[in-house]
């Protein structure tokens, strides 16, 4: 007991990088099934519920063939592309079909094998984030199209820059604010510009088929978020207990906010509102969540809030955009102050409100570290839009984007899958 | 014979049932339905979107009487279904050329 | 990279106490995991899916807002409050915002942020079991205002007593009968008692508007329970396999006790028995969780079903007292009973039915410890009920405690948060 | 790294029964959630989105009830049949009611608590798979009593033979291949055969009441199944990674594959065929997961999807068999060929499709263990058809097997339950 | 013209719609209905409180047709739907003054 | 009076209910209901099982007027619901022998 014991904590060694350690190990495999749930059923529900009845299944059936190809495609790819060679721009195709994974190989204290499949959930979640701006209008083999050269193209490359050894390594990024949330929140921005409102936007109203799927699904999305950010740490440690913790914060923080936010101003408070809030505070910490402490991440879901619910009425009634599911508004925006934020609230100059976590933050000096942060931004903003534009019109020519208007009327359960949701 | 069509507030639905039976009738057809009326609707609020809901929850009742029993089948009605607030809803009556019981055969009077 | 990776792993100090282990850490954050999960959407669901179509959303919605609520309260005073201090009553204000809450803290062998953590899950789902005895009728202002007292005045104290080193600290409950079930049940009962019965109550029929959901939240409690009782242990070894497996079996026997017993009783045996009898176990074990064997749950989990099943009957039908989801009956009289049966089944002295755990239990004489269960189940029981009575009776000043007649009429989801469960 | 796989592999030496490892502990205990999580409610859900309205709270009841007797069954001599004594065929009662398991017994590397309880979960799903062949029309007492003898005389003591030290323990079954997935498929299809198709069948369509349900369902098996083939390692480490991964392609391929196929089959890609080739995929690679990498998953998640969708078609539309929720052609088929698969892929002869995993892979000859393969499912699949043929016979002596013609028609939730899904 | 509703179990939808197919009819609309009659309901029991449902489910076909036909089409219904047990449900005949095909403007015998 | 049916394609209720608005119709009642007729239905496809959907959903519109307002509101539905597409549904129109609004008991045109 005693001899396991040391070697289940020994720090490391000299040889370090080759040593797997169990609990490490144990917490990552149980973050993976986490984020995994995230998308499946978390998102998917989540998603599923805001959409009318006669879509219902082909958004979960779009969560779900995303999540299979995406999968497919990064154990074959993109994996490599993001995670090997040291091309600061694009990784290299050392480690197509995981050629160089065995089950002898490390990453850091866990196999390399649960590192690949850890970021494989990841990249799952990322496009199917995507599905909310262009939801209740594409063609199904556009949505596959699409979402398989977007992930080769955007997630993958930008993956690498962040955090597989590329020119954006310094920026502040724990599990995902760049790499997930603007990338995702930008991609859906464009789509929904670029394939055009839902027939009767924004004239018609298109209420929640079913609120409970909603509130389910964001319920597992915060329950999974525990892995997507707790997980980043990569070990069980401090430092992921501190990220859960400040996750929790933020998610608290983001949802009663806007609870309260639209009481003040509409004069009720509602549950979508509530649990709109909830992912706007989880999607802002997420760049943030293992440097800030709990107090940084009450500030965080405070903003993150106050701003989103903003974003969203501004996007939909001024810009009259059909981002149908507000990935922009929540996801989009919510990864670029996040991000901000994390440039901020890592510092630990600020008191009770300091940054927390296993890493050298002596080092940051705030004006300094935002800048850096900045240029995270701006580079996966444009990047992605410029990129995500071409593919959707890559994308039109081989497929079309957009089923007509009597299959838009008519829903995509029946037109695109042959199924209806319900036969109650 | 007479055929009864009334479109009531949901939650009044036992009440005039019973008050039915009180009166003798023996069948009722009820269906869930929505209505659009002078009774206004309410609000619902989604990410800051507002919008009107005009439409209604009712129920219909069909009730399919002999003609001699009709005041007394309007009257328990309204008795029960009136609570003074617009929206109680109405009642319409229309003629009813024929009745059959699927299972005897019966027809008519018999059949109800 | 590797000086992170060092710090991170790094095993703290030369003292044990300040080391954390990483195998439990996993597992406590983990169990937190799963505890939330209980609540959002576990407990939601279960609750959910047993009131009327116009009221779901407010269910939901309660459980949600005072997860969020609660969350803040327990970080920014409630911890402190249970956690801290010498007083045998009350915690003190030291640890206010978590203020010595750092990444190097630890508490036995996990993180102190993690132990924070995992406990205020305990705090979100104390209030939101209460949510049960008032459903379908009270105002959200005052659920809100109302759970926010009783957390910092009833639960926070209580939990201070049993567990933060007060003057219940030698009374046996190893992951809340008395902090949870306890005052969750007797809160529910004067609720409802001081609410009134829903309107139509017990003349009209009120049958669940979704038992399928009322199912699926079941599960998921069964699921997530594992990490209530199996956390409980703050560790990764043979304490927590071991209550984890008692957990498991008083669930089972709970669930098929009552379906048998309905069965004799009425007929036919019912899902919403089933699950009612299931939660009944877990309630009861509880307490005893990590402190008995599994042949002990058996017993426990029986009696469970017997005494609750009995206790809902005698509760509505013959006190026709309205605690809508029975929450009194079977988490209050589970907590009692369970509490009590644990300073029996604890003992070693029991052949097959002996207590297992890895505690000091030569000690136990079952008539000590049975007084000492006893003291613990009265002084919760009494403290709870007359201090949930003067808050209700406060808010009641401050919002009002009931929608009028008609706002009950027409649901709380329209009249609270203007929003609409399905359109189908 | 090798000492602690050496110490959590290492079969029974002298020392290493008596030390508990709180990584693989941890893992184990996660694992367990994630496997009962995959009955309650993934597999409750799975099934119960597929029946008509009227008989969905019967499966969701069947599933509950089947937990609850299956546990306290294993917990009393279930798992001592499968897990004590030298006997090659069946195992003896020295561990009834666990009477040699304590706090301090240990199986491996985690307590023998946990290894009893981790089984237990798997002896659950088991018989809950099998629901689906004799789905909305048998009677629930015939289904307790048909679940109960077939737990203690096919599951249990396959289980010994491949896992329990018995005459198959040379097959190659990391997860259940044989033991839970051509049992239960088998079982099913002998019930289908015995019991007769539902009124109506083929003729009458019977789609799915809730796809939505289905779909959800679906999700939760496939996050759960990391923990079942994951957790299946009993270690936390390279295996269990390695595990999930293979595990997580095959899903994916199967998924995709199915949907592929349909599409170009029968002109549209479904949801519910997605999902369908996703348990395909996780059903075939169970039993192989801890011996393949994820290329090898690739090939084998292809494979059974083909294979499944064919046999699913052959069996309805060709022998007319109603196995009602297509539990044969897609857990047998699938653990039949996913066990001679098996045989294959974990052979490291095969370049990148070679196996993985941390034991003895120099000594296979996939030829010779071909053969081994092929006896286990030949001695599964018999012993399971006569068996579970016998065991129905004299349940239809005791109880009747079937509801009569108008109970059938009216319902299994009103006729067995009193009770009905939906009230919306 | 000729208004016929009937009252029907719900699993004879199909054959009863068939049936009418081959009397050349070529047109129903169906609605999910509750129906309240002599067909006693079901209990249903929850935790302990048993309470009695009135309401059984049935479907209302709705079927417009020329007055020449009316005999063979109820005749067509009875003789698909009788079951022989309490709660084959009805069918009522009401007059129709007119009917209007929305897609050609075309109006009675055309419409139909 | 009049009792109106209409049998239309849901879309359409918003535009419909509009235009009835404008002929001066203050009162509707609607009901989602199932509807047979030329319009081919949809196939749905469950593992490999293909079956047929003939019923299609619709929404019925029923609706009482004064008789002197028929034409006008035919009119304003064939208008508004009319695609030209086969399904695009009927109109009925039958008798209506009394009206009762049940909070006033006020009859007939009054009651409207
Ligand atoms: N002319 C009408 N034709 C059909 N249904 C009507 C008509 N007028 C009202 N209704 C039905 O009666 C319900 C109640 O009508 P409303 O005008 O709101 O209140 P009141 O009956 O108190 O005047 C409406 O929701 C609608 O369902
Ligand atoms: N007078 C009536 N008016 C309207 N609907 C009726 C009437 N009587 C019966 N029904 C409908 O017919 C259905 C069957 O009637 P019921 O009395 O149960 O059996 P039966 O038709 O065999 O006499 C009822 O459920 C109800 O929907
Ligand atoms: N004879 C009828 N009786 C009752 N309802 C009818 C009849 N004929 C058609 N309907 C209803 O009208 C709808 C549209 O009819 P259909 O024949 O499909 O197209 P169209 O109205 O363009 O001729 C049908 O779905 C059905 O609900």
């Amino acid at each position: 007991m005693k001899l396991l014991l040391l070697l289940a904590l020994m720090p490391m060694s000299v040889f370090a990088e080759e040593v797997v350690n169990g609990a490490d190990t144990a917490w990552i495999m149980t973050s993976t099934a986490l984020v995994l749930f995230m998308t499946l059923p978390g998102l998917a529900l989540f998603y599923g519920g805001l959409v009318r009845t006669k879509n219902i299944l082909s958004v979960l059936m779009q969560c779900f063939a995303i999540a299979g190809i995406m999968s497919i495609l990064w154990f074959i790819v993109g994996y490599s592309i993001a995670f090997s060679g040291d091309n600061p721009y694009f990784g290299d195709f050392s480690n197509v079909l995981l050629a160089q994974v065995s089950m002898d190989t490390v990453n850091g204290s866990i196999p390399e094998s649960l590192f690949a499949m850890f970021q494989m959930t990841f990249a799952i979640i990322t496009p199917a984030l995507i599905i909310g701006g262009y939801a209740e209008r594409m063609r199904f083999s556009a949505v596959l199209l699409f979402s398989s050269i977007w992930l080769l193209v955007v997630y993958a490359p930008i993956t690498h820059w962040v955090w597989g050894g590329g020119w954006l390594g310094n920026v502040l990024d724990y599990a995902g604010g760049t790499v997930v949330h603007i990338t995702a929140g930008i991609a859906a921005l464009v789509a929904a510009i670029v394939l055009g409102p839902r027939r009767g936007f924004p004239k018609k109203p298109m209420p929640p088929h079913n609120m409970t799927m909603t509130i389910t699904g964001a319920a597992m999305l915060w329950v999974g978020w525990f892995g997507f950010n707790g997980g980043s740490a990569l070990a069980a440690g401090g430092d992921a207990a501190m990220a859960i913790l400040s996750t929790h914060i933020a998610a608290s923080t983001g949802a009663i906010t806007w609870m309260f936010y639209e009481w003040i101003k509409f004069g009720k408070p509602t549950a979508l509102g509530t649990v709109t809030g909830m992912v706007a505070g989880l999607g802002t910490i997420t760049p943030a969540s293992g440097f800030v402490g709990p107090a940084g991440a009450l500030v965080i879901g405070f903003i993150a809030s106050i701003v989103c619910f903003n974003a969203v009425i501004i996007i939909k009634q001024k810009f009259k955009i059909d981002d149908s599911l507000d990935v922009f508004p929540v996801h989009g925006v919510g990864g670029i102050i996040g991000t901000l934020m994390a440039g901020i609230f890592a510092s630990k100059e600020l008191g009770i409100f300091s940054g927390q976590g296993g890493w050298d933050r002596e080092a940051i000096v705030i004006a300094d570290q935002l800048q850096i942060q900045f240029t995270g931004v701006i580079a996966t903003v444009v990047y992605t839009a410029v990129a995500t534009y071409i593919i959707l019109k890559v994308v039109d020519m081989i497929t079309g984007l957009r089923v007509n208007e009597e299959e838009e009327q008519q829903g995509l359960d029946i037109i695109s899958h042959e199924e209806t949701g319900y036969d109650l | 014979m007479k055929f009864v069509t009334a479109i009531l507030r949901p939650h009044k639905l036992d009440d005039v049932r019973e008050a039915l039976s009180e009166v003798g009738v023996s069948g009722i057809t009820v269906t869930e339905v929505k209505g659009f009326g002078r009774q206004k609707g309410h609000t619902e609020l989604y990410r800051g979107a507002e919008y009107q809901v005009d439409f209604l929850p009712k129920i219909k009742l069909e009730i399919a009487i002999p003609a001699s029993k009709l005041d007394e089948v309007i009257e328990a009605i309204k008795n029960v279904a009136n609570s003074g607030k617009v929206g109680d809803g109405k009642i319409f009556v229309s003629n009813l050329d024929k009745v059959v019981r699927i299972r005897t055969g019966e027809t008519d009077k018999d059949a109800l």
